[in-house]
């Protein structure tokens, strides 16, 4: 076997490598430990990237970790849509990581620093299994690891909000990781199986039998992943956690974190569930009506926040209800928007709290009312600031407006423009709440002239690139809409 | 007396549910940390449990290669899969508790609602 | 012409002001004499290169260009037409005289890198708009001009112009999004947007009524069509009298013409009649006109007095798109040409006053003319044109508007074109008249002395500023001597070109 | 007869966790909370998995309350 | 805790606790148990060191540096025994097809990599007990 049929386990234990490597290696010469994280995260993203051309040149490809095939072993599976998920987790957090250099000597204690990067690599390996991982327990495990992980990267900081925060989440992701085991307990018992691909093939026949324990289960997974991706009414950790957290933790939470669960949730839907038990019940109708609802109130509450960080994390509570839009919606074109929006969102929130880092880093300002003049001091940062505002109200030329336009092109297509109208109003939210900001940034007259650090070009560089990209997600949007298109094609 | 028959048939099963409510129920309305965290436990413990029942064959032998035993083996892979469960369970409470003892250094007190009195407060 | 040098020349339209934009902005780092003649030559040129662009159109040939696909179906594309020459070289004349006009005016004016800049890049996306192949094209480069105009409209910076361009702004982002919900309405049920197939909506129904709803937001927020024209009075006073000038002048038509594309591309002019949408349009028009024309009596402001009427004579070119037949779209397109020599002439000179005099109230204004005779009688000439006094191109429009009225038995309209004239005489001549025939405010008690001797003290603005003037008056004169101008062919043309269907 | 066994000790283990959740003394909670465990423990070698229940004793009720009672003295001990 | 039963029954528990536990690590393969119970089980022992005398006592078996070292070589170790699998050409975690000598069923070393994977992970097990104990207790920092 050649190497790069490796590439899905290498992935995974490359960066459990580094995280584990780390510790030891930051307490005996702390310079080193930096590039290595940053050597394994951008030599594990080469594999997604040599991965995905793979795949696209010989389709799905199917890994037993040991050898050990379905139902007895693990099963690694990296299909276009989870080649697409690995890319974008790697590269988002490769380029967080880079911001995180300079950010962490500012936000942390220098010592925990080596623990940051362990918990870093450890948070990407749980993700990128997730998107890897074909069998149903693997995910519960994965899941739990993400969750630690992630909690750890909050409550590192260890002042009283992050410690508050980061609990709050650990405790209501214990509930979804509850629901989710639950539920998989359900599928088990109806069908005696774990992989994905088998419970596919034995759910038909199981659902004519146990109808129940598969509709439990389903619920009981809208329930699980919608705890840990903040759909509506489960989102009540997410902005404190998200606020509270040095910034490239935030960006990492709110850009890919929220990101993987809900992926999570489309493969289970998509591959585990066949066709006909989704049709049966409305379970996309409810995901449809609460990401909906999750639309207009994380805006409106954004609308109503002080602190920048704050409305960033209430503006996630909206735009994950984009990408759950596109599942509720059920609906070829709605959930390619939605899988496209997970790329948008993962760039576009992860620059845009990565600016209210480095303005953080330059002045020590939180609130939105202190910002005023701070595009005169801060210009190339405001002015990612605004090409991510502007990603996040969907104008043109940014790839907001490409997830939006294949959204609203799907409710159409389903026939409910009323859903359109939800993607219009909460633009014009996100309108109105980032505009001003901007606005007062580049217009009012501020004090900052002479209170401001000089940004670093390790922070600058990631910001400027952070631009770009959402600028390219918005023009060369292309080939991957027409990748994700056929690999939903081929899921429905 | 179907529903009955059924709940005397399944009663792994329906202990293991009782469990989860209990536990959950727990962990999201009291108020005192440490709690939420033991709760938590019995809650996941409850579904390990449906899980070692759903594996179980009436009968069976525990899933262990001796001279001479017969064919009929519990299914051993819920077990193993449990174990990882429990082991994931124990490090999630280790990591919870270290973050309580942390926050009472912080707000002396375990007690959640008050926490988000004193947070108000402020 | 041959297609690719065409082609070429529509790219370099189009981009070569959106890249000089950059150029001008650094290029205020070493000269202010170098930015100000770089914003004039790139405008300049600009117009050169459409007037090329005269012999590959002017037979009623379309040529279409799809550069690059953004998403399946969705290309980013160009064309050019009658329609788009017409208004690209419009545009790009008024942007050169405001170039030139610029220079001189915004040398008192602060953060000047940014206004040029910025004034450089409208212009090249304004082109965008003309010269878009499809609608999604349009709507790129509509709201890139919408939302770069922005920092046009708050140039000043103070508390009044940020409340206006927030408005504007909220405003604009509104019809972005209806634009958006239109553009995908049609997408869906014609798969797809370019404006190269003809109709694409062939038959009504609720989902394409929804879409024409969509678009009259969308480009009638832009228009300044009532109900949506609230921006619009507040933004363009405020900004720089230049400014104003694009943004009444040019900036308000990219809403008539995206109208006029939607009305002859996505839908057919026998759908829109046949389903009773022209009447939406029509009675949406005559509120306009009524409104606008009502309104700015009561104004004091001049940039305010002249924001309001802009409202009303957009109101024109929507009457002229609801009525649908030759006569009424060769009006709606040359008062397009008429409005636009008008307007401008109108904000530059009352521009000058204010820059000479610092006076904006109309009460303020007896007796400038003494004082600016060439400025205010640039403006008289405008505020006849406009209220259609016959040599000038406002009567002409006026006339072929009413005439398409009587073709479709439409007499009310005329009436209200002979009402809205009135008023406009009502609020043009007050501003007139005192200012040739009274005597400035502070010099009643002086003039006594001298026996009402009239005093001539001239103080002209420079003769940068007064040329732009000059010449865009001159133009109102020009077009309107006679039917024979070649606006007035264009117009004909463009006519004849939209509801043969895209032929001649 | 076995099957009675198994029966008393699942309503065992209900009546522990119902305890967990009444107890305001946070120790006697954990006390109760390893009853809990070590009864899943022989509920589990009941159900013919004996490495869950070693796991389940060592890990699930020995660690955790081990780490309890250190988090319980280091805290307060009253609800 | 100063009482002197307690100290002399743990002193004399702890080495059969810990032989147990090593028991249990390596007999995973053969009967119930293996890294995770018996690590958890070495690892418990540390714990009831320093709770029936004090810290220190604890700490002299095995320091919180010593464990966190442990804790990481031990997961590094665990990885590279799965990279041989992709070294001589089977899966990741591979037994038999990398090479694994698998020896004769029922006797103790006949599982080939489980044998490492478990010492390895009981390794990890314990002292990552070791180190959360003593991070719960230990108080500032």
């Amino acid at each position: 076997m050649a190497l790069s049929d490796h590439f899905p386990a290498l992935i995974v234990a490359l960066l459990l490598f580094s995280a584990f490597l780390t510790p030891p290696v930051y307490r005996w010469t702390p310079r080193f430990s930096a590039p290595l994280t940053t050597f394994c995260l951008s030599a594990a993203f080469l594999m997604a990237i040599l991965l995905t051309a793979e795949v696209s040149r010989s389709g799905p490809l199917l890994y037993h970790m040991g050898g050990w095939p379905p139902p007895y072993g693990i099963e690694l599976k990296v299909d276009p849509l989870r080649s697409y998920a690995l890319l974008v987790i790697l590269g988002v957090s490769l380029w967080i990581f880079v911001y995180a250099l300079k950010d962490l000597s500012h936000e942390l204690r220098i010592y925990v620093i080596g623990w940051y990067y362990t918990l870093f690599a450890i948070l990407v390996a749980s993700m990128a299994a997730i998107a890897l991982t074909n069998d149903l327990f693997n995910l519960f495990v994965l899941m739990e690891i993400c969750t630690i992980a992630a909690c750890g990267i909050i409550s590192i900081k260890e002042d009283r909000e992050c410690l508050e925060a980061s609990f709050k989440y650990l405790i209501l992701s214990a509930m979804g990781t509850g629901c989710y085991l639950l539920g998989v307990a359900m599928l088990y018992m109806a069908t005696g199986y774990l992989n994905f691909d088998l419970l596919n093939g034995a759910l038909t026949e199981a659902f004519s039998l146990y109808p129940r324990n598969i509709f439990t289960a389903a619920a009981l997974f809208i329930v699980a992943f919608g705890t840990k991706s903040a759909l509506f009414p489960l989102h009540v950790w997410l902005p404190d956690a998200h606020a509270s957290a040095p910034s490239p933790s935030s960006a990492m939470l709110s850009g890919l974190v929220i990101k993987v669960f809900a992926i999570a949730l489309f493969l289970i839907f998509y591959q585990v569930f066949p066709r006909e038990i989704l049709n049966a019940v409305p379970l996309t109708e409810i995901v449809l009506w609460l990401a909906a609802a999750g639309v207009m109130f994380g805006s409106i509450y954004a609308m109503l926040q002080a602190d920048l960080k704050m409305m960033l994390a209430y503006s996630s509570i909206g735009q994950i209800g984009f990408i759950f839009l596109g599942l509720g919606l059920d609906q070829e074109l709605a959930i390619t928007g939605g899988l496209y929006h997970v790329m948008v969102h993962a760039i576009t929130k992860a620059m845009l709290f990565m600016s209210a880092g480095v303005i953080i880093y330059t002045t020590g300002v939180r609130k939105i009312k202190d910002l005023a003049g701070i595009g005169r001091a801060l210009p190339i940062t405001m002015l990612a600031f605004t090409v991510g505002s502007a990603s996040m109200i969907g104008l043109p030329g940014t790839g907001g407006l490409i997830s939006k336009w294949y959204l609203a092109l799907g409710a159409l297509e389903a026939g409910r423009p009323l859903f359109v109208l939800v993607i219009l109003a909460s633009s014009l939210l996100n309108a109105v709440y980032y505009m001003p900001i901007i606005i007062s940034a580049f217009m009012h007259q501020g004090e900052f002239e002479y209170k401001v650090r000089p940004v670093p070009n390790m922070m600058k560089i990631p910001l400027i690139i952070g631009a770009l990209a959402v600028i390219i997600t918005g023009l060369l949007s292309r080939p991957v809409i027409v990748m994700l298109q056929e690999a939903v094609a081929s899921m429905l | 007396m179907e529903i009955l028959q059924g709940i005397i048939n399944n009663y792994y099963y329906m202990a293991a549910i009782i469990l989860f409510v209990i536990g959950m129920h727990t962990m999201l309305t009291h108020a005192n940390m440490i709690k939420k965290v033991i709760a938590m436990n019995i809650m996941d413990a409850s579904v390990f449990l449906l899980f070692v029942a759903v594996g179980y064959r009436y009968g069976g032998q525990a899933p262990i290669i001796v001279e001479g035993a017969d064919g009929v083996y519990a299914n051993p892979l819920p077990g193993a899969l449990i174990l990882t469960g429990i082991v994931v369970a124990v490090s999630v409470t280790a990591y919870a508790l270290s973050l309580i003892v942390k926050i009472y250094r912080f707000y002396g007190t375990c007690d959640y609602d008050e926490i988000c009195e004193l947070r108000s407060d402020e | 012409m041959d297609s690719a040098r065409v082609m070429f020349l529509l790219m370099f339209i189009v981009f070569f002001p959106i890249l000089m934009a950059p150029v001008i902005f650094y290029a205020c780092r070493y000269s202010v004499r170098i930015r100000d003649s770089l914003a004039v030559v790139t405008s300049g040129i600009t117009f050169l290169a459409t007037l090329t662009l005269y012999p590959a159109v002017s037979g009623g040939e379309v040529y279409h260009y799809s550069l690059f696909e953004v998403l399946p179906n969705l290309a980013i594309s160009m064309r050019i037409d009658i329609l788009s020459f017409c208004l690209a070289s419009l545009a790009s004349l008024v942007w050169f005289l405001c170039a030139i006009y610029s220079v001189d005016y915004m040398a008192k004016e602060h953060a000047c890198s940014r206004y040029y800049t910025v004034f450089i890049f409208t212009l090249g996306s304004c082109l965008g708009i003309f010269f878009a192949g499809d609608l999604f094209t349009l709507f790129v480069f509509f709201e890139l001009m919408s939302l770069i105009a922005y920092l046009l409209v708050v140039h000043e910076e103070t508390e009044e112009a940020m409340k206006a361009g927030y408005k504007y702004l909220v405003m604009t982002i509104i019809g972005g999004l209806a634009l958006f919900f239109g553009i995908i309405i049609v997408f869906e049920l014609g798969g797809t947007v370019s404006l190269a197939a003809g109709h694409i909506i062939g038959e009504s129904s609720v989902l394409a009524l929804l879409a024409f709803i969509c678009f009259l937001i969308g480009f009638g927020m832009k228009a300044g069509m009532f109900p949506l024209h609230v921006w619009l009075p507040d933004a363009h006073p405020v900004a720089p009298s230049p400014a104003s000038a694009l943004l009444s002048g040019i900036m308000l038509k990219t809403g008539a013409y995206g109208l006029m594309r939607v009305i002859f591309h996505v839908f057919s002019p026998e759908l829109i009649k046949g389903a009773g949408w022209d009447l939406i349009l029509g009675i949406l028009a005559v509120i306009t006109i009524m409104l606008g024309s009502a309104v700015a009596l009561t104004q004091e402001d001049i940039k305010r007095r002249l924001a309001y009427s802009s409202i009303s004579q957009l109101g024109y070119v929507l009457l002229g798109l609801s009525i649908l037949n030759s006569n009424a779209i060769t009006g709606a397109t040359f008062h397009i040409f008429s409005h636009a020599f008008m307007k401008s002439v109108l904000f530059l000179a009352a521009g000058s006053i204010i820059w000479k005099t610092g006076r904006r109230k109309i009460a303020d204004l007896k007796g400038i003319g003494r004082q600016m005779p060439v400025t205010l009688g640039c403006f008289s000439l405008a505020a006849i044109a406009m209220i259609g006094i016959p040599p000038l191109n406002g009567f002409l429009s006026k006339w072929t508007l009413a005439l398409g009225a009587l073709d479709a038995g439409m007499p009310i309209y005329v009436l209200v074109l002979l009402i809205s004239s009135l008023l406009n005489a009502l609020y043009y001549l007050p501003i007139i008249i005192p200012g040739f025939f009274e005597a400035p405010p502070g010099e009643e008690q002086e003039e006594d002395d001298h026996h009402h001797e009239i005093k001539f003290d001239i103080q002209e603005a420079t003769p940068k500023m007064l040329i732009p003037v000059i010449i865009l008056a001159l133009c109102t004169v020009f077009f309107g001597l006679t039917p024979n101008n070649i606006a007035y062919a264009l117009s004909q043309l463009t006519s004849a070109f939209l509801l043969g269907g895209g032929t001649l | 007869m076995i099957e009675i066994l198994n029966a008393l000790l699942l309503l065992f283990l209900v009546v522990c966790a119902i305890g967990v959740a009444y107890i305001r003394d946070l120790l006697s909670a954990v006390i109760l909370f390893s009853a809990f465990g070590l009864i899943m423990a022989i509920i589990w070698q009941q159900l013919s998995a004996p490495d869950v229940a070693m796991v389940e004793a060592a890990l699930g009720t020995g660690v955790a309350s081990l780490l309890m009672i250190a988090a319980i003295s280091k805290t307060k001990r009253a609800e | 805790m100063e009482d002197q039963i307690v100290r002399m029954t743990s002193r004399l528990v702890v080495p059969f606790i810990q032989v147990y536990g090593i028991y249990i690590i390596v007999h995973g393969h053969l009967s119930p148990g293996g890294g995770f119970s018996g690590g958890a089980i070495f690892g418990a022992s540390l714990v009831l060191l320093a709770l029936s005398f004090n810290l220190e006592a604890g700490m002299k078996q095995i320091s919180h540096q010593t464990a966190s070292v442990l804790e990481s070589g031990s997961a590094i170790a665990f990885l590279l025994a799965g990279m041989a699998g992709v070294f001589f050409g089977g899966n990741y975690l591979a037994n038999r097809a990398a090479g694994y000598p698998l020896g004769e069923a029922g006797a103790l070393f006949s599982s080939g990599a489980v044998f490492v994977i478990t010492l390895f992970l009981g390794i990890k097990v314990a002292s990552t007990i070791a180190t959360l104990f003593y991070n719960i207790i230990e108080g500032e920092d």
